[in-house]
């Protein structure tokens, strides 16, 4: 699966991608998120309030309960601001 | 149509490109600009991050929307990524219709849309150091108010 | 600002003048065309007819009005008179603002005031002769919208 | 009191504008129709229907109650279509 972060996300996480194999047990984006914190500091301060991270999967906005295949492409990234 | 450009662009000429033919009587136009403040409130540059891909997408997605509720002869949208001074444009609509009440309302749609589903994020550079915008609640309102109106 | 005039003018060059200094982070646009028609139903080139004097007069007071209601940096309406082929500009509204609502607002606003009440007639040539274009009841109705919100 | 006549009105009446003196009996714009319509078949054609005829006074807008002076500038037009 391909994770993608952005603005304020990508900096305390550290990388702007990175390509991971999902977890047997991980089928929705709430699971993934709970997963990722579980990978250390960086991603746990990242992650802390779910309040202001948004998620999209295959270029689509999408919410906690979003089922996850492997084949994904799923992004994190904080409420938009552009326009 | 939708262009994601670091390019500057020129209102005046995607403008008079909209009126060549047939039947558009009203084009509507919204520009986004860097604000740069006032007095001791100076703002400085900015630099806008998207999501190659999805951006391309939403937008493409905004723009079919605001074409099936009004009729439009036609409809573009430019955004701009990269670092932007105070003063330099960021965004661009032009809508194109024959009645002004279609281009005035898809203008002002696609604006509050893009604001809350387009996938950019502003880092601003401050005295005190770089920091990202924050969304703020007014615009998921004004796109939510669109969502009631359907 | 207002201008009335015979000459075309240039909305880009108009709107890049608007975005100079300070605090305009908003800029919206109408531009009204006159519309040339499709296939059978082709328009021919109409002439609008002016009241000098009471022309400016009426644009100063919606100007000053939309001031008044929203904080606008700039405002800009110019409006040509004489004859105009099809897909020539009639009429160009630009507002100014720190934020995109008060700019939308204030230039839909302009343009619906501006059509019933500064002193514009056209006259429109047709297959059959000319032909004064008759008044739209809904262009009042839209201009008195924004009076049951002042 | 000068007189001026816009778009069909001015086509109708078959001059663009003229100088009167207003009669001592004709104290509003109501009155000053009245008075015009008796000036010939021009005047009466193009003020037999006042839903389609409008009125300013000094450059502002009037209704026919609106009271006149000799010092006055009046115009008659049809409803107005710019924009």
């Amino acid at each position: 699966m391909k994770l993608l972060y952005f603005a304020w996300l990508k900096q305390k996480i550290g990388i702007a991608e990175e390509d991971i194999t999902l977890p047997d047990d991980v089928a929705t984006l709430g699971a993934l998120v709970t997963w990722l914190k579980s990978r250390g500091p960086g991603y746990e301060e990242a992650l802390g309030d779910l309040a202001v991270v948004r998620f999209a999967v295959n270029q689509d906005f999408a919410g906690l309960d979003h089922p996850l295949s492997d084949s994904d492409e799923v992004a994190l990234f904080p409420p938009v601001t552009g326009g | 149509m939708i262009r994601i450009q670091a390019e500057d662009f020129d209102v005046g000429a995607e403008m008079a490109a909209m009126n060549g033919d047939g039947d558009v009587g009203a084009l509507a136009s919204f520009v986004g600009l860097v604000r740069g403040g006032k007095g001791d409130e100076k703002i400085g540059a900015m630099t806008l991050e998207h999501y190659p891909g999805m951006t391309e997408k939403k937008l493409a997605q905004i723009e079919a929307e605001a074409r099936t509720r009004w009729p439009l002869e036609d409809c573009l949208i430019i955004h701009r990524f990269g670092r932007l001074e105070p003063g330099e444009r960021i965004v661009m609509v032009i809508t194109a219709s024959s009645h002004r009440q279609a281009a005035l309302e898809a203008c002002a749609f696609l604006i509050d849309w893009l604001k809350t589903s387009a996938p950019f994020w502003k880092l601003e550079e401050r005295s005190g150091g770089e920091e990202w915008v924050e969304a703020r609640a007014s615009d998921d309102q004004a796109a939510e108010k669109w969502a009631a109106n359907k």
